[in-house]
């Protein structure tokens, strides 16, 4: 892999910029791979991108049936957090905060991981309560995280309102510090290339269409509607929103829905925000991106949908509550609106592990909020397929929790989608 | 200590007449909304304050129960999204089981009395006076406050006299009734009938607005 | 200053209005029906930003919404400053302020652009993903200059003084564009009775026909556009809305238009009779049938330095000159592939200014406008390109060569032909956008060379140049006949006889696809050719996107930026395709588009939330107590929606000298709370036990009339998430009562069950929330009060127990009144129709004076139920709790015979696991510290950061007045086997508060008081 | 926005007047006690998820508060039919999981 660096720029302008490597192979599927991973979004290139790494195992396929990193990986609001309240949670995220820490170095790809803190901002008594039970259990899983109150808020973001006139008034905030964002498309591209160059082979235009399974239960590789069959000893399902899919193709219910979220950006404006303001009860978050548009998750719609679009009253009630928290943006304008199709779980963690059919695993129900897990989600799903069945981080977040009643209810910490 | 008040079962419901007999220290749902009147207004508002609502629940497939509300209403429940006035009352649909009657605020205990002698079987009747008011609309620009705050197509071929609707008013709820041309009743809440007020007048600023108490 | 580029006549402009202006500081004239950008341009102004990347010059180069480069800070004051003002689409008025958003000291000189030419060589796209990288931790430190110098305009730095608006509406026919197509549509839809909406964009209805030198039944096409107007305006089932952009042709025929209804008078909207105006209305509309009219945009030839100021849209000039008399230049060359750019030139021409030459790439033409403009004496150069343009700030030459008959080589002769103006057309864009907007994919067409709608399964229709006719007779033909035929899918039948619309035919020569001008050079080392200007996208960065592997044109878009920018690619989304396909050597189907999404062009934040805002952001819900609350002190809590009276300061106390009185007062005398806020449900029928009785997980079969019972409801998981009491008022007849936040959603659910599961049960359910005003009072003396202000209830501690429910009159007043308690002391909850709600608090306050009556709120009531260990449900619960976990097993009727809601749930694996989290009393070792709601426990002091070492959290925690010490609830892994236990709660300073595991009653445990 | 029918009040409203309530058909056990856990974790929680024709509940919570169902695509989000409670929809003539006849 060719090494990135402000020299290699320099180097490659002298050539008018010519000779820039692929920074993924095209190749033609083999027949039979020891591991195949339906889905090239953010988690399923982590996935094989660490497998290799990691594990060494590179007679990897990534499947996807679009172009890579087209799904949910590239249409998220890039928030990136890991004070999440259960030690189950709060571990994955952590865990995954550790490695975006040193993600640019270890892929050579810089993902613009800027952590300039995500404040949580508090309106009620119960929020007041809620992000207090979040910082406190955060400070024992030794995850960061503090309170502030809406004085100091009000000092680290002019721009927001901390008025007591508000129609919710602030009534304090916490602010994860090592939180903030990163470019999303950067973060898949950077997957992509490192694993490529790992030998992994990326598919795209390959849509997964059925699933090959015998006899004995067992997955033996997967149909494709481009290649045909295409083998496998494990096959590990990373498709976020078409999870319901995967599923069904091999014959077996979930506890997923996959419902419509939304996002919206304004026209690039100069400096206005530069941290990550979110309110669970006025329901609304927003931060900038480096280009200058600020950019804001909307909710959620109630029905399932495959769409990528979703209904506009919810458009409506987002604007509302940034021009509430924000009065300055009423004179900036809204630019555009697109949606994502979120696989969302009834306790908003994802689902990680075995499935009914032997060999073929599962990784979904990220819904909201998987952006921010993707290094972790890839990191602990290759150790699933590798071992053949999940680690101690995945562990807590097998599909049985929802049999036996062991949930991981992040509502609280999840609250506005992202 | 005065007597014990017997609680008055009727078709095993506990009934109470709810309007007191001196009703001088009553206070409306709207009683503290500040109204601000423009000398040229064109759209106008008004609260029926105090009236009696009732609200009537039983099945439309059951023969007994609708003959028994239409011989104490002295006219037929009407049917889906619409309305009838007999006599004092006034009879709103409002869902396959449910119809709102209102009428003055001392006459609902003696309908509701009524409604229990007369019907027989499953059937439900509450007094919601105290919950919710009439707001009455006017004005050549009354339908276009009601186009701020109501999605319903209120146009009068969607929406003619008579016709009732229960939708979304702003961030709120409310059944809605043509009354005339440019005349429309809402059904508020009273929790939500400030807000509701402060709504319209916001709304018909730009209109003139005239409160006719 | 003199306005240099304005014709001596002609033009929609009006010259007896003069408007004064200012950009970037200094002061110009215009004419009432300019746009700002027409204004510019009539002053001679040639460059209006400096690029994003580059910091190039740039000018004005389109007249419409594909506007890139004019983006402008308009605005007077700071409070009405807005970003990014298209200068195309901003009307200009007397006393506009406006200046360039890039540029540094100023647009005319920028330092940046010598950053941009030295630097640009090492900006190719994605660079920033190659570099930054290190060394480690300097990322922050890149980022904060890199954002310096990202966004074009400035937010306001205070608060809009403008209000917003919307408005709902429904329509049989919605007509987007007043073109040709449009006008012709809505005309023949309104004729058939049938409500239509026509919206257009711009100041003016009338699309291409205000620029049009083509006539109507004989007349010019401009008074054919009058007269239809006129009609339309004269029928009251047409809604017409100029300044209107459709911005979102959303699922089922839902449109959201945006109508700039003052943006053309001032710098913020007026005030007319003392009443503020709205600066913008919404108007979201449901229409059976939506037409597109939407038009065609004209589409660049992609060429070397292409963005030297001077270079523009042929279309573009033909517009300003017929449109607004505004000439932008002195010489000008037209580049085209087709017969449009000769309408530049002849315009030019006609307004007595130089056409150096046209520049056609084809072998020949023999339109009609190819033979006016040989008449004229135009030079024409077939079968050549603009290749390249000279100049720095302003076009000096445009470099031709021939060109070969694909357009793909440049072939043999050169040369320079001096000018200032290049104006190019490569062929027309419909404006397929809003087609997009549902999920539809546009289609590409060989034969218009553009892609046009795609099916959908809406009832839509499209008209005129969105599907690629752009011949005048067709468009008033196929618009007329597609009014009809919406009005007819409503159910209307249209006028006739039909009108008749007559055309001049235009001879028109076959256009030729030709996207980007060949270069000597190849994309990579050619000077840059500019495809998407806003983002400084180029040929070169496109082919070399592809050659890194973004082969996708999604990947290309998200590589390069193009079509990222404020004009959403309208200019350079299709070049940006065709140029991916010739480097990939794929055809233009074959690459397909990126995804059209709204906004059409942009919306003010403040316009979506139209008057949602401020005070009307959230419905504030109040009681019937709400004023005496305000006038005496009151401060308020949100709960829900509700106002809820959170505790009643007297001058100069704290919040906790306020709780320790409203406690004390009520523990020792009297206190009262409006609890009116409780949802209240009226439940009848003969089944309405049987249905509670499988709703609650308590047993209703047994309550006897005039008794009033707790229940806890859960869900089908067994978790608690709501609890409440219901009191027997007859032997059929039930009175529910939910929390404050619950109330909608305890109702919506007992109706999902009984008309989805138990539909044969006969229950009726109705909120009588709002109809019932509710005082609580307690404590000791609340019996003798309640005797002096009732009549007709036997008090008598025996004759009304504790859990009894009586009717009787308050200040003579019918209500009910509960013998119910959450407070554990003697207390009386008081139902009063809510008419005469304060009159009763009134009365109660008055005559409980000589108790000491003290009002209090949701903190005490918090407090004295704490004391007591009563749960919030919601508050001690987190949707993760059965009941037993809270140590109400005895609120579970595990016998009844049907299997309750949650039943189930509470039985699976691990609800009925060992070592649950328990709800506990918690008391810290030292009384006078209050542990913090949330708090969260350890086992040890010295605890090890990590996972498993949270024990529990704090659900509630207060100050106990009475007890003289702090009291607390939490839950605790195993709690109840651990009582007496140290715990330890560390807290943010880094100390650790020592408490202990109790019995989660602090007060009164046996339940004396409230049973006196 | 999607535009729904309801067939109690015979009309479409805004979907605004609506909650979704998901997945439609979904009976709730008869014997609960005695259902497996996968059985009851079936109920509360596994879904279809269908992408292509979808049946599910809908709530008229601002309208006539009545429940009913509504069979709609997925992916193109056209709504075929809405439906009483406790019948079935009417089948759906060749259309293939686009939404297209
Ligand atoms: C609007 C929005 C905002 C969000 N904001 C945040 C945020 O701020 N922070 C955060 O942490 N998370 C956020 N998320 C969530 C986050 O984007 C997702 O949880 C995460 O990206 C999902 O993982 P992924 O990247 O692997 O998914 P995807 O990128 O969706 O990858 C799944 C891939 O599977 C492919 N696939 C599907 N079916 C098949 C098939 N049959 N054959 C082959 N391939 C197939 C898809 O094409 C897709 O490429 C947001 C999501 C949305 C929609
Ligand atoms: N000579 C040619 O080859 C050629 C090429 C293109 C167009 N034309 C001319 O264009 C005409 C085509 O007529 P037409 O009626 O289809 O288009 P038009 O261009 O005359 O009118 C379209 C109108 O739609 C408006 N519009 C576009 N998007 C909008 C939106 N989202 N919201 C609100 N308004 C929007 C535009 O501002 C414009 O006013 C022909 O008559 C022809 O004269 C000619
Ligand atoms: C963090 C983020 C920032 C974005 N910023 C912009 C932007 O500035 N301009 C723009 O046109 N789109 C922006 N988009 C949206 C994309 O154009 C696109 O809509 C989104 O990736 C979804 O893809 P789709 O619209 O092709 O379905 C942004 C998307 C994300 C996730
Ligand atoms: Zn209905």
């Amino acid at each position: 892999m060719e090494k990135y660096s402000g020299l290699s720029l320099v180097k490659h302008s002298l050539s008018h910029h010519e000779n820039w490597e692929r920074q993924w192979a095209n190749p033609t599927p083999n027949k039979k791979y020891d591991i195949i991973i339906v889905g090239a979004g953010g988690h399923g290139l982590a996935t094989a991108y660490y497998l290799a790494k990691v594990h060494g195992i590179t007679n990897v396929a990534v499947l996807e049936k679009n172009h890579l990193a087209g799904g949910n990986i590239a249409r998220n609001t890039t928030i990136v957090r890991s004070n999440y309240l259960w030690d189950e949670s709060a571990a994955l995220y952590e865990h995954s905060m550790k490695l975006w820490e040193g993600l640019s170095q270890d892929l050579n790809y810089n993902v613009m991981f800027s952590q300039r803190g995500v404040y949580h901002t508090c309106h009620t008594l119960g929020d007041m309560r809620a992000n207090e039970r979040l910082v406190h259990a955060n400070q024992i899983q030794g995850v960061d995280n503090e309170m502030l109150t809406a004085e100091q808020l009000q000092k680290e973001i002019p721009t927001l309102d901390c008025s007591a006139g508000a129609r919710y008034p602030i009534m304090g905030a916490s602010v994860q510090r090592r939180a903030g964002n990163a470019r999303h498309d950067a973060v898949a591209w950077g997957y992509a290339r490192a694993a490529s160059a790992l030998g992994v082979h990326l598919i795209q235009n390959c849509e997964v269409t059925g699933m090959i399974i015998d006899g004995s239960n067992t997955i033996r590789g997967v149909k494709t509607k481009q290649y045909g069959e295409i083998r496998a000893d494990r096959v590990g399902c990373v498709a976020a929103g078409n999870s319901g899919e995967m599923a069904r193709m091999a014959g077996f219910e979930m506890p997923v829905e996959s419902h419509p979220l939304q996002a919206l950006v304004s026209e690039p404006i100069k400096p206005f925000l530069d941290t990550v303001v979110m309110s669970n009860h006025v329901h609304g978050y927003m931060s900038q991106s480096d280009k200058g548009d600020l950019v804001i998750g909307a909710g959620i719609d109630g029905w399932v949908g495959y769409g990528q679009r979703g209904s506009y009253p919810i458009i409506e009630h987002t604007i509302q509550a940034i021009v509430e928290m924000f009065p300055c943006t009423s004179r900036v304008r809204m630019n555009r609106q697109w949606g994502g199709i979120v696989d969302t779980t009834p306790d908003a963690c994802p689902i990680i592990g075995t499935t009914p059919v032997k060999n073929m695993f599962m990784n979904c129900g990220w819904g909201t909020g998987g952006f921010k897990g993707t290094p972790g989600s890839g990191w602990a799903f290759a150790e699933t397929l590798a071992q053949g069945k999940p680690g101690d981080l995945a562990a807590p977040f097998s599909m049985d929790r929802f049999v036996t009643g062991a949930l991981i209810d992040e509502h609280g910490a999840a609250g506005v989608a992202h | 200590m005065s007597d014990i008040t017997p609680v008055i079962v009727m078709n095993d419901c506990a009934v109470m007449n709810q309007f007191a007999s001196d009703n001088s220290k009553a206070e409306s749902p709207m009683v503290n909304v500040k109204w601000a009147n423009s000398s040229n207004a064109t759209v106008f508002a008004k609260e029926l304050a105090f009236s009696g609502h009732i609200v009537l629940r039983g099945k439309p497939t059951d023969d007994a129960f609708m003959a028994g509300a239409a011989k104490v209403l002295g006219t037929e429940l009407p049917g889906k999204l619409s309305s009838v006035e007999s006599g004092e009352y006034v009879v709103r649909w409002l869902s396959p089981d449910t119809w709102l009657i209102t009428m003055p605020g001392a006459a609902a205990y003696a309908l509701e009395t009524r409604l229990r002698e007369t019907l027989t079987g499953h059937y439900q009747v509450v007094n919601e006076s105290g919950g919710q008011t009439l707001l009455v609309l006017s004005g050549e620009n009354a339908e276009n406050v009601l186009h701020k705050s109501v999605h319903y197509d209120i146009h009068i071929s969607n929406f003619p006299v008579g016709k009732v609707v229960n939708t979304n008013f702003a961030k709120t709820g409310c059944t809605l009734r043509r009354l005339g041309e440019q005349e429309f009743e809402l059904v508020v809440r009273r929790s939500f009938s400030d807000y509701v007020a402060a709504w319209i007048q916001d709304a018909a600023a730009e209109y003139g607005f005239a409160w006719q108490g | 200053m003199a306005q240099v580029n304005r014709t001596q006549a002609g033009g929609r402009i009006n010259r007896g209005k003069p408007l004064s202006f200012t950009y970037n500081g200094k002061q110009f004239t215009g004419y009432e029906g300019d746009t700002l950008a027409s204004a510019l341009l009539a002053n001679g102004v040639d460059i209006i930003g400096r690029s994003f990347k580059y910091s190039r010059p740039r000018g004005i180069v389109a007249a419409g919404a594909e506007e890139p480069n004019a983006v402008m800070q308009v605005g007077a004051t700071e409070a009405t400053q807005v970003p990014n003002v298209r200068a195309t689409q901003q009307a200009l008025f007397n006393g506009l302020t406006c200046s360039a958003v890039a540029g540094w000291p100023n647009v005319d000189f920028d330092l940046m652009s010598y950053v941009g030419k030295i630097g640009g060589k090492m900006m190719p796209p994605g660079f920033y993903y190659k570099t930054f990288m290190g060394p480690a931790g300097m990322w922050p430190i890149y980022e904060k200059y890199i954002r310096k110098a990202a966004g074009l305009g400035k937010a306001p730095k205070e608060k809009d003084v403008d209000i917003y608006d919307a408005m709902n509406r429904h329509a049989d026919v919605v007509v987007v564009g007043s073109g040709p197509a449009g006008l012709a549509a809505a005309r023949a839809a309104a004729s058939s009775g049938a409500r239509v909406i026509l919206a257009d964009e711009q100041e003016e209805f009338g699309g291409s026909l205000l620029h049009s030198s083509e006539t109507i039944n004989g007349k010019p096409a401009a008074e054919w556009v009058t007269e239809v107007v006129a009609e339309l305006a004269g029928n009251k089932n047409v809604v017409l809305l100029p300044r209107a952009t459709v911005n979102g042709l959303h699922d089922h025929n839902f449109l959201t238009i945006h109508e700039r209804l003052t943006d053309h008078l001032g710098d913020r909207a007026p005030t007319v009779d003392g009443v503020q105006m709205a600066r913008h209305r919404m108007h979201k509309v449901r229409a059976h049938c939506v037409i597109l009219a939407t038009g065609a945009q004209e589409r660049p030839i992609v060429f070397a330095n292409n963005d030297v100021p001077g270079v523009m849209g042929a279309s573009a000039v033909a517009t300003y000159i017929n449109r607004y008399g505004v000439v932008p230049g002195k010489t000008l060359v037209v580049g085209t592939a087709n017969d449009d750019g000769y309408d530049a030139a002849i315009a030019w021409k006609k307004a007595g200014r130089d056409v150096a030459a046209i520049v056609d790439s084809r072998p020949g033409a023999d339109g009609d406008r190819v033979e006016e403009a040989r008449q004229l004496g135009i030079k024409i150069i077939f079968g050549s390109v603009v290749y390249d343009a000279k100049g720095q700030t302003r076009v000096k030459a445009a470099k031709v060569g021939a060109v070969s008959p694909d357009g793909k080589k440049l072939i043999g002769d050169k040369l320079d032909i001096s000018c200032d103006t290049i104006a190019t057309s490569g062929g027309w864009s419909p404006v397929v956008h809003l087609s997009c907007h549902s999920g539809t994919r546009p289609q590409w067409d060989d034969k218009i060379i553009g892609f046009v709608p795609g099916d959908c399964y809406e009832n839509r229709l499209y008209v005129g140049g969105i599907s690629g006719n752009y011949e005048l007779g067709a468009c008033l033909t196929d618009g007329q006949a597609a009014g009809e035929n919406a009005a007819k899918s409503a159910g209307f039948t249209p006028d006739t006889p039909r009108a008749n619309y007559q055309t001049k035919a235009v001879k028109v020569s076959a256009p030729m696809a030709l996207f980007v001008a060949p270069h000597e050079k190849p994309f990579s080392r050619a000077p840059k050719q500019f495809v998407d200007y806003q983002n400084d996208v180029t040929a070169g960065g496109i082919e070399l996107a592809v050659r890194e592997g973004f082969e996708s044109i999604e990947h290309v878009k998200r590589y390069t930026a193009l079509g990222f920018g404020t004009d959403q690619g309208k200019l350079g989304n299709i070049n940006g395709m065709a140029i991916a396909a010739q480097v990939r050597g794929a055809t233009i189907p074959e690459v397909g588009t990126t995804v059209f999404r709204p906004n059409y062009t942009p919306i003010a934040f403040g316009a979506i939330a139209g008057r949602n805002a401020g005070e009307l952001f959230d419905p504030k819900r109040y009681t019937a107590m709400q004023s005496w609350h305000e006038a005496n002190g009151a401060l308020f809590e949100d709960v829900g929606q509700w106002k809820r009276p959170w505790y009643y300061p007297k001058p100069g106390e704290t919040m906790q000298q306020s709780l320790d009185r409203e406690c004390l007062a009520t523990r020792e005398s009297v206190g009262i709370l409006d609890a009116s806020t409780l949802g209240k449900i009226d439940i009848q029928g003969k089944d309405a036990r049987e249905f509670l009785g499988r709703v609650y997980t308590n047993a209703w079969a047994k309550l006897a009339v005039g008794k009033c019972r707790y229940g806890l409801m859960c869900g089908e998981d067994g978790m608690v998430f709501d609890d409440g009491v219901t009191s027997c008022l007859a032997e059929n007849h039930f009175l529910m009562t939910t929390t404050s936040g619950g109330a909608a959603h305890v109702l919506e659910w007992l109706e999902l069950y009984h008309q989805t599961e138990w539909p044969e049960l006969e229950v009726f359910m109705t909120s009588v929330t709002d109809h019932w005003a509710t005082m609580t009072i307690s404590g000791p003396n609340s019996r003798k009060l309640l005797e002096q202000v009732s009549e007709g209830i036997d008090l008598d501690k025996d004759a009304f127990k504790f859990m009894d429910w009586r009717q009787g009159k308050v200040d003579g007043i019918p209500s009910r009144v509960f013998r119910i308690s959450f407070t554990g002391e003697l207390s009386y909850e008081i139902n009063v129709p809510a008419n005469y709600g304060l009159q009763v608090w009134k009365k109660l306050m008055e005559v409980g004076a000589q108790y000491n009556i003290t009002p209090y709120g949701t903190e005490t009531m918090h407090i004295l139920r704490a004391e007591k260990g009563f749960i919030i449900a919601g508050q001690d619960t987190d949707g993760s709790v059965t009941p037993q976990d809270l140590g109400m097993s005895w609120a579970v009727s595990m016998n009844k015979p049907f299997s309750f809601i949650g039943k189930r749930g509470m039985n699976r694996q691990d609800p009925t696991r060992a070592n649950r989290k328990e709800l506990v009393g918690i008391k810290t070792k030292d009384p006078k510290v209050v542990l913090v709601e949330g708090a969260a426990a350890v086992n040890e002091r010295n605890y090890k950061q990590g996972s498993n070492v949270v024990q529990g959290h704090i659900t509630s925690s207060y100050y106990s007045a009475v007890l003289g010490r702090s009291i607390a609830l939490g839950m605790i892994k195993d709690g109840f086997n651990r009582m007496g236990e140290t715990v330890y709660y560390p807290t943010m300073d880094g100390s650790v508060i020592e408490a202990e595991i109790c019995s989660p009653v602090f007060y009164d445990p046996k339940g004396d008081r409230q049973n006196v | 926005m999607l535009h729904i029918y309801c067939p109690h009040c015979c009309e479409y409203r805004e979907e605004e007047e609506f909650h979704c309530k998901g997945q439609a058909h979904i009976a709730r056990p008869l014997d609960p006690d005695n259902c497996s856990e996968q059985e009851w974790a079936n109920f509360i929680f596994f879904r279809k998820n269908t992408k292509g024709q979808h049946q599910e509940l809908w709530h008229h919570s601002a309208g006539c508060g009545k429940f009913f169902n509504v069979s709609r695509n997925t992916i193109t989000y056209k709504i075929e039919q809405s439906y009483l409670l406790g019948t079935a929809p009417q089948p759906v003539l060749d259309v293939n999981k686009e939404g297209k006849a």
